[in-house]
């Protein structure tokens, strides 16, 4: 009942926006339905938490033997959470921006919102694959019509990109079924994949591949990136937010759902590559990122590089990297939600993103700059910070991991991007908070009630799971587990 | 046979009824009652209720597959009409004779649906054909429309000439034209007769689904045809025609071995390349269209390609989705002034519901999840998947397929995210309310393919 | 391999029917102008021989002198093609027409027939079809556009009204069930003649049949008011000569097809030719029978000249309306009444 | 308007019924019409095997007569050529010398005599205006020829034969007619 | 050589070579003309074969009817030797190496064994007479002939649709 | 007569009618070329049928037709070539009033 309330409260309010006509009404139509499926998410975890509440299945398609199977697991209920926690956020942290045709964004807005709430909790490969589309889609509109100057050719070239990779992704799925003995369901695929698990079959390696580059694209992974900066520089702000918040997450997810249980072996014979990649996207992304003068793309790269080090941990495994990676999934999007309100509310004040036009803006917005501090230190993954529990974790998982020969050297180039990240991050605050005013900062004003709360409770939620993680590991520790048993290990 | 009966009478009766009816409306509705009637019988002998007892003597014989595509393209047929009517209405003087041609080729239709007898395909091909190339040149004042015509009705000829030396050497070897009986091994001697002929019928069949490198003629006549009969040719008839040719291969080439598959992969590769490659290129949406149309033939041709239950309920749900989703476009495209890309600017700021509906179209051509587009081309991939020979062929089609993503959606920004003022004729709201319906009908198929395919196996 | 007899047979037989023919239509244009004259009240030629009798030999002599004139326009090849054509289809269509019964030479017996095919009515057809070909290649090799515009017209003509023909055919082959002109023939010499079983057919056959030969009131090609002389306008001499041989040779063939459908070929009537023949012996039979199938030949060819004198010519649109829109479906009624009935006496 | 005889008759422009349209009686109804010309007897004359009787009044080809000594009765006086109303006749006249009184009647005699047969009408006035009963109007036909020069009678083509050498001709060049007078 | 084979040869001869005479021609009316030959010669060969019945239809309705309105067209048109421009002599010598090509590879891939041994009955057979066609249409063929009558009115219609000033 | 003889001919004229296709701009010539093509079809069938009839008398052949379905198949090719005479007639007439012309590369307006 929870997934079926979770999919169709966006849903519906998502169509029946298109028919509301006032932006207000729209907005906060949309407001409350997020803050309603958020209260659903909660209930799921807390009262409603039972078999019967967290799983739907019901017959969808026989020719093909597909069902409308959802099941919200611990990680699942991770992601949903962050989703339903993240949007009636977004939404009022960017109360203050105007839109054409607002409705219509906002429908859009929870339409892609029930494709990733689908997302995370399909349990059946075509449903997921359906889900995985349909939350693209809608961000692909929110982004060509609401973007910057360049958006239908960039929101294109994005939109081009997650389709071929989703067409492979559909590809691998269609082998794995047959595979599965014409089944699409993840726990026969689980079962298919434990039962004949043959490494170096040319056939694993393909659905392998395939998988890896749709979630790759998404994620994105080094050298799969190229459409990730445009595209948040592009998009409107809220759509940057799903972006990185949250789709990036759709990869991870997709990897530690649908790629490592389901094919183990090539994953683990495989692994080093993909491990290698990441390390290489990490620095480069690192790099590039202290070149950047706009703040969004600054932002973007720095995404590239905390996702870089999620996908290390899943291929090189153990136990506490995956712990990490499901709790630094949360913690990123949260993060990155907070560096986005941030600098959204810089645009909306100033509009301009170049770090080099700005300045001194501490002297005449304190709040900003201690909610934004917080975030950005957040992002450094210092300690007391919910990232340096999941980064901690991570590099102690990579460390002692049994998977890859390699692990030591990964776990050094990673811990250098903590410090260029440290690098870039600060060199930005300082930049953009402190030094001298100019012309275009010398009135600036303190930044809106609405990114304030959003920013508080951010800072709040980064505080206290950086002094508390446990019920968030304990969330987890199950589905970590059960991953990490079924992919092969040395 | 309850079809193509009454299709034929039907077609009888529209040609009179132009004698009786001055009026183009008149005809028109006669013809959308017809078209009713005609559903509803294709409709009661898929329930087991035949019309007329006639033994057809092993001629013609009617599967549950036949007649479910026969009903798809009655019903695509009806929501042609339902929408472009009143521009058949407008293309000439001769009204009902445009109607009368149409149920002509939907009683051709029905014959290759059902064709047991390499006879009854050449038949029902031709009487497919032989309307076309006449609505092709209906508006005869227009250069581009006798020029279509000419060029359709060369091209189709020298096809049919083709086919015909092909079903001869077919015939030499296995001495009957019945295509269940040829599989059987009559004289191995002769198998060379056979595989020629084979070949021959191949190309031929090729050229007439415009299957590179036969399609040349297909973007020129799509063009120059008048536009609202382009959409009844490059949709209902093209599906019709490939139903004959996945029938008439299925139990020839699933039996000659697997030395087809090879050329097949080839001849599958190249459609999709050349169309969704020179779809890029173009600047008038129709000529897009007409690409478009090559691209998707490519993908209809992995139903030749792979033999098995999912590739003739791709074909099924294939046809249906191109159907439903070409009409529509069309039905929009008509009544735009400038039929170029940048004609389509703005589009969604004056008719929000014609955008919509068209966007949806596009999705679905382009196979987006969520609307039957998807699973066509879901099953069609699938079944090669399951075939497991040449795979390359499946990646190749999913690289076109994100190409052919890049036309369709050019459409879309053009709607939605570029300004201007798209020059467009007034329409009435039952217009509208066809094509939402039909839209409706593309996704709720998206979601539920079972709808239709259900009726494969009942 | 070769039966010398039999090639000799026939050759002699087609001898004798092309001789035959020509010169039925020799004496066709005499006894034209004698029966034009004859309805007009003069007497027509009488001048060369006994009654005019020598007055063709006198024409043929005449076309034969004159000079042989090929326009510089023109189309050579063509130009001469079109008048051989014109005879050589009017000459095959004789080959299937019974002329009598049976007569014994030699010990041999011999059909009068030069070939008893079994699809005759259908070669007929197939040659009649071919007779356009005369008139178009001429026509169109004048490079007059009088001759084409005859030639155009009367392709259409013959094509028209070919329908028609084969459609009122069809009803008398329903009531035969064979298309070998000699069953036919035979099965209305034991029977009614089929003129009494298809009236309505006969008509519409011999409508057709003044159509095909371009005949008055169908001589629509030859019009000489519109078009000058039609289709031979540019021809001179024998080339001349061939195509108004063509005309009566055709009408000749009509009217003996017509008396072999319709009126029981070589039949005598009101009398039993078998027992005929076992009295008076087998080849004075055939001689008698011969003499019947001629009679009604000469009847029919009255017949058309009778016709030509009294009718005046159609215009164009009415001979197409004439065809389209009142014979063939007359001929397609017959034709499902004579099936109906058919299958009404059958069952 | 008051019609001037009877014969007129409206147009009748009502439709054809449909026996009418058949038209079959109408046709049988011409050819009997046909066939019965074809039975009845010919009013041909083979001429010049036979001939019809000519009137009393018939005006043939012109004569210049002779008296019956044979000597030309024409005196060239001109009365003839002034009555012509076609204008065909053209003479020239002689005076007679000498020795021609056997030739001549007349002192004066008529050295050419031509009559244009192309225009004459034959309506006999010259045989009226003649005072001496040399010109007259035969029973004879104009014959056919091939240039019109030889259709311009001279005096020696209308000249009757002499009498006196060859009077059977004589007698049949005058006719019947002559003879009254 | 016997009379069959004569006549096989000769009727051979002149199918081919007035076939070639079409596509050579640079009258249309010889072109049709000769394919009015052609025609005669491949119903000579239905005569060989003893399908009398297709050589008379096949004079009537190809040589007879259609080739009467191809001569009706040209003749029309006026169509003479000039109105057809020359094709690009490359394009040309292309055609005819194509053409040739799929006979040459055709033949190649017909020339079984089998072929070679089996034979068509000349001069015997009487499945092709009218009788026992017609038997055989009226029964078994009987819905195709049916069912060609829509593919006559749909030629009538488009005859009248196309052909009718508007 | 052996098969392959009336195989060859019907090849060459088949492949005569191909080359006319493919060399020659008059659209009627092309068209009668088409026509040769379905002659030669034709042929080809009513050979095949006697060859199936002489088939028939060998026990050792399973043949399934007597080869009267051969020749009722050219009796529909002969139909079916006869309406498509008519309305591509009518398709080239048409074309002319407009252009005056059948030259088939005058069609290429399309192109542009």
């Amino acid at each position: 009942m929870v997934p079926v309330l979770l999919i169709l409260i966006p849903l519906i309010t998502g169509l029946a926006l298109f028919a509301i006509r006032q932006e207000n009404t729209a907005k906060t139509i949309a407001f409350l339905a997020s803050i309603l499926s958020l209260a659903v998410m909660l209930a799921g975890m807390s009262i409603w938490n039972d078999a019967a509440h967290l799983t739907y299945n019901e017959q969808w398609i026989g020719a093909l033997n597909s069902r409308f199977h959802f099941d919200l697991d611990g990680m699942s209920q991770l992601l949903c959470l962050l989703t339903t926690f993240s949007f009636p956020l977004i939404i009022y942290g960017t109360w203050g921006n105007r839109y054409v045709d607002a409705n219509r964004f906002f429908g859009l807005l929870m339409l892609s919102q029930a494709g990733l709430l689908g997302v995370f909790m399909s349990m059946d490969a075509l449903l997921f694959y359906f889900f995985w589309e349909l939350a693209l889609i809608p961000l692909y509109f929110l982004c060509s019509r609401w973007g910057g100057e360049r958006r239908i050719a960039v929101t294109f070239k994005f939109f081009v990109y997650t389709f071929l990779g989703s067409l492979f992704m559909l590809i691998a799925m269609i082998m794995l079924y047959f595979k599965a003995g014409n089944s699409f369901a993840w726990a026969d695929f689980v079962k298919t994949a434990q039962t004949h698990a043959s490494s170096g079959s040319s056939q694993e390696l393909a659905i392998f591949l395939m998988l890896m580059l749709a979630f790759a694209i998404k994620m994105p992974l080094f050298p799969f990136h190229t459409w990730q900066p445009d595209t948040y520089e592009q998009t409107p702000n809220a759509g940057t937010m799903i972006l990185s918040a949250i789709m990036a997450k759709m990869g991870v997810y997709g990897l530690l759902r649908w790629l490592v249980p389901v094919v183990p072996a090539a994953t683990f014979q495989y692994g080093d590559n993909i491990a290698t990649l990441a390390v290489v996207g990490m620095l480069y992304a690192s790099f590039i990122a202290m070149q950047q003068d706009d703040l969004k793309r600054l932002v973007a790269y720095s995404s590239i590089a905390h996702i870089g080090l999620m996908i290390l941990a899943i291929f090189v495994p153990s136990y506490s990297g995956l712990q990490g990676v499901m709790i630094q999934m949360f913690n990123h999007g949260i993060n990155i939600l907070g560096m986005w309100l941030v600098v959204n509310a810089i645009e909306q004040q100033f509009g301009t993103r170049k770090i080099s036009e700005l300045g001194g803006i501490a002297q005449k917005a304190p709040v900003l700059t201690i909610l934004l501090v917080v975030v950005a230190l957040a992002n450094v993954s210092l300690p007391l910070t919910n990232a340096f529990i999941g980064e901690f974790m991570m590099f102690n998982g990579v460390l002692g991991s049994t998977a890859s020969q390699y692990s030591v050297i990964y776990a050094v180039a990673a811990g250098l991007t903590i410090i260029l990240g440290a690098v870039y991050t600060l060199r930005m605050i300082q930049r953009v908070f402190y030094g001298e005013l100019n012309t275009l900062t010398m009135n600036t004003r303190e930044v809106s009630g609405y990114v304030q709360v959003v920013l508080s409770i951010i800072v709040v939620a980064i505080l206290v799971i950086g002094i508390y993680p446990k019920p968030l590991l304990t969330l987890t520790s199950d589905v970590s587990q059960q991953i990490l048993n079924k992919m092969i290990l040395k | 046979m309850n079809a193509i009966i009454l299709s034929a009478i039907l077609g009888v009766v529209l040609m009179f009824s132009g004698i009786m009816f001055k009026n183009g409306n008149t005809v028109r509705n006669i013809a959308i009652a017809g078209m009713l009637i005609l559903l509803f019988a294709n409709l009661a002998e898929m329930k087991g209720y035949h019309f007329f007892d006639i033994n057809t003597k092993n001629l013609l014989s009617f599967t549950r597959f036949g007649l479910l595509f026969n009903s798809i393209a009655i019903g695509a047929t009806l929501m042609y009409m339902l929408v472009s009517s009143r521009d058949i209405v407008n293309v000439g003087i001769n009204v009902a004779e445009y109607f009368a041609l149409i149920f002509f080729v939907l009683c051709g239709i029905a014959v290759i649906t059902a064709f047991q007898s390499l006879l009854m395909l050449f038949l029902g091909i031709e009487i497919v054909s032989i309307p076309l190339y006449i609505l092709t040149g209906a508006d005869k004042r227009n250069l581009k429309s006798n020029e279509a015509a000419l060029k359709y009705f060369l091209m189709g000829s020298f096809s049919t000439g083709i086919m015909l030396m092909g079903i001869v050497l077919v015939y030499g070897a296995k001495a009957t034209f019945n295509i269940e009986l040829m599989g059987a091994d009559v004289n191995p001697g002769r198998n060379a007769w056979y595989l020629s002929g084979l070949l021959l019928l191949l190309i031929s069949m090729a050229f007439k689904v415009s299957a590179a490198p036969f399609h040349f003629w297909t973007p020129d006549v799509y063009d120059g045809a008048p536009t609202v009969f382009t959409s009844f040719m490059a949709t209902i008839v093209k599906a019709g025609v490939f139903i004959g040719f996945v029938r008439l291969f299925e139990g020839t080439f699933a039996n000659s071995g697997y030395q087809w598959q090879l050329i097949l992969a080839i001849i599958t590769a190249a459609t999709l390349f050349i169309g969704n490659v020179t779809a890029v290129f173009q600047q008038s949406v129709k000529r897009m269209l007409a690409y478009s149309s090559i691209a998707q033939a490519g993908f209809m041709l992995f139903a030749l390609f792979s033999f098995n239950s999912l590739s003739r309920e791709g074909i099924i749900l294939y046809s249906l989705g191109y159907c439903l989703a070409t009409v529509g476009i069309f039905a929009v495209l008509i009544r735009m002034k400038d039929y170029t890309f940048e004609g389509f600017n703005g589009l969604a700021r004056s008719q929000p519901v014609l955008a919509a509906t068209t966007t949806i179209f596009l999705l679905s051509l382009a196979g987006i999840p969520l609307t039957i587009g998807f699973f066509a081309k879901y099953f069609m991939l699938a079944s090669a998947i399951k075939n497991g020979a040449h795979l390359w062929l499946v990646f190749f089609a999913i690289l076109c397929a994100v190409v052919s993503v890049y036309y369709y959606f050019r459409v879309i920004q053009a709607m939605y995210f570029r300004d201007g003022h798209a020059a467009i004729e007034p329409t009435t709201p039952g217009f509208r309310w066809i094509l939402v319906f039909m839209a409706a009908l593309v996704i709720l198929l998206g979601i539920f393919p079972n709808l239709v395919l259900q009726y494969l196996y009942f | 391999m070769f039966d010398l007899a039999f090639i000799i047979e026939k050759a002699v037989l087609i001898g004798g029917i092309i001789t035959v023919s020509l010169l039925i239509a020799m004496y066709s244009t005499w006894a034209e102008r004698k029966v034009a004259g004859f309805m007009q009240d003069r007497l027509g030629p009488n001048r060369a021989g006994w009654g005019g009798l020598l007055q063709p030999l006198a024409d043929g002599l005449k076309l034969f002198m004159k000079e042989e004139i090929i326009p510089n326009a023109s189309n050579k090849t063509l130009f001469i093609l079109g008048p051989a054509l014109a005879m050589l289809t009017a000459m095959m269509t004789s080959a299937v027409i019974p002329w009598g019964g049976k007569i014994e030479v030699f010990g041999r017996t011999v059909d009068l027939q030069i070939a008893d095919i079994n699809i005759g009515i259908l070669y007929i057809f197939g040659v009649v079809s071919m007779g356009v070909y005369g008139i178009m290649i001429g026509g169109w090799a004048s490079n007059n556009k009088f001759s084409l515009l005859a030639a155009l017209r009367g392709a259409s003509q013959m094509i028209s009204y070919e329908l028609a023909m084969g459609l009122a055919i069809i009803a008398l082959l329903m009531i035969t069930g064979s298309l070998s002109l000699k069953t036919i023939v035979e099965q209305q010499s034991t029977g009614w003649w089929n003129f009494f079983l298809q009236p309505v057919g006969f008509l519409i056959f011999m409508v057709c049949a003044f159509a095909e030969c371009n005949r008055t009131p169908f001589d629509l090609p030859e019009a000489e008011n519109e078009l000058n002389f039609g289709y031979h306008q540019e021809y001179s001499s024998m080339k001349l000569g061939f195509y108004l041989f063509a005309e009566y040779i055709n009408m000749f063939i009509s009217s003996a097809l017509m008396a072999t459908l319709y009126f029981g070929g070589y039949d005598i009537p009101f009398v039993n030719d078998a027992n005929l023949g076992a009295n008076i012996g087998i080849n004075a039979l055939a001689a008698i029978q011969g003499i019947t199938l001629f009679l009604k030949v000469a009847f029919f060819i009255f017949f058309f000249m009778w016709v030509r004198w009294t009718i005046p010519r159609f215009r164009y649109d009415q001979l197409m309306n004439l065809g389209w829109k009142v014979l063939i479906p007359l001929a397609l009624l017959n034709m499902l009444v004579t099936g109906a009935v058919i299958l009404w006496l059958g069952h | 308007m008051q019609a001037l005889t009877n014969r007129n008759k409206a147009v009748d422009r009502k439709p054809m019924t449909l026996w009418e349209k058949m038209y079959i009686p109408s046709i049988m109804k011409g050819m009997s019409i046909t066939l019965s010309h074809f039975f009845k007897k010919k009013p041909t004359i083979s001429y010049p095997e036979e001939k019809r009787p000519f009137s009393p009044v018939f005006r043939g080809l012109h004569i210049l007569n002779r008296d019956e000594e044979g000597r030309e009765r024409c005196t060239a006086c001109g009365l003839c050529a002034v009555a012509c109303p076609a204008e065909a006749i053209t003479m020239e006249a002689a005076e007679r010398k000498p020795g021609e009184e056997n030739l001549y009647r007349e002192e004066k005699y008529a050295a050419r005599y031509e009559i244009n047969m192309l225009r004459c009408i034959f309506c006999g006035l010259c045989e009226e205006a003649c005072p001496k009963d040399a010109v007259y109007l035969s029973e004879t036909f104009t014959p056919a020829n091939f240039t019109r020069e030889t259709f311009i009678y001279k005096k020696q083509d209308l000249l009757i034969p002499d009498p006196k050498t060859e009077p059977e001709q004589y007698q049949k060049a005058l006719g019947s007619r002559a003879k009254k007078n | 050589m016997n009379i069959t084979q004569i006549l096989f040869w000769l009727l051979t001869v002149m199918a081919i070579g007035s076939a070639l005479m079409v596509i050579v021609s640079k009258n249309p009316v010889y072109s049709v003309l000769f394919l009015i030959a052609t025609f005669f010669a491949i119903s000579g060969h239905y005569i060989l074969l003893n399908a009398q019945f297709l050589a008379i239809v096949n004079l009537i309705v190809y040589a007879g009817a259609i080739m009467v309105l191809f001569l009706f067209v040209i003749m029309l048109m006026n169509l003479n030797t000039e109105t057809e421009p020359q094709k690009n002599k490359w394009l040309k010598f292309a055609g005819t190496i194509a053409g040739g090509c799929l006979l040459l590879v055709l033949v190649a891939a017909l020339r079984d064994a089998d072929t070679r041994t089996s034979t068509a009955l000349v001069k015997e057979g009487d499945i092709g007479l009218i009788q026992n066609l017609g038997k055989t249409l009226f029964n078994e063929y009987v819905i195709p002939f049916e069912i060609s009558s829509v593919l006559f009115l749909s030629a009538m219609v488009g005859a009248v649709v196309l052909g009718k000033k508007e | 007569m052996p098969i392959n003889l009336y195989i060859f001919l019907a090849l060459a004229l088949f492949s005569i009618g191909v080359i006319g296709v493919l060399t020659r701009r008059n659209a009627i010539i092309i068209f009668m070329c088409i026509e040769l093509m379905l002659n030669a079809a034709n042929l080809l069938l009513v050979a095949f049928s006697k060859l199936h009839l002489a088939d028939k008398a060998n026990p050792a052949l399973n043949v399934a037709t007597n080869g009267a379905d051969a020749q009722l198949f050219v009796f529909f090719i002969m139909v079916v070539a006869a309406a498509e005479v008519t309305v591509g007639l009518a398709i080239i007439v048409m074309m002319y009033r407009n252009t005056h012309s059948v030259d088939v590369n005058f069609l290429n307006r399309l192109k542009n």
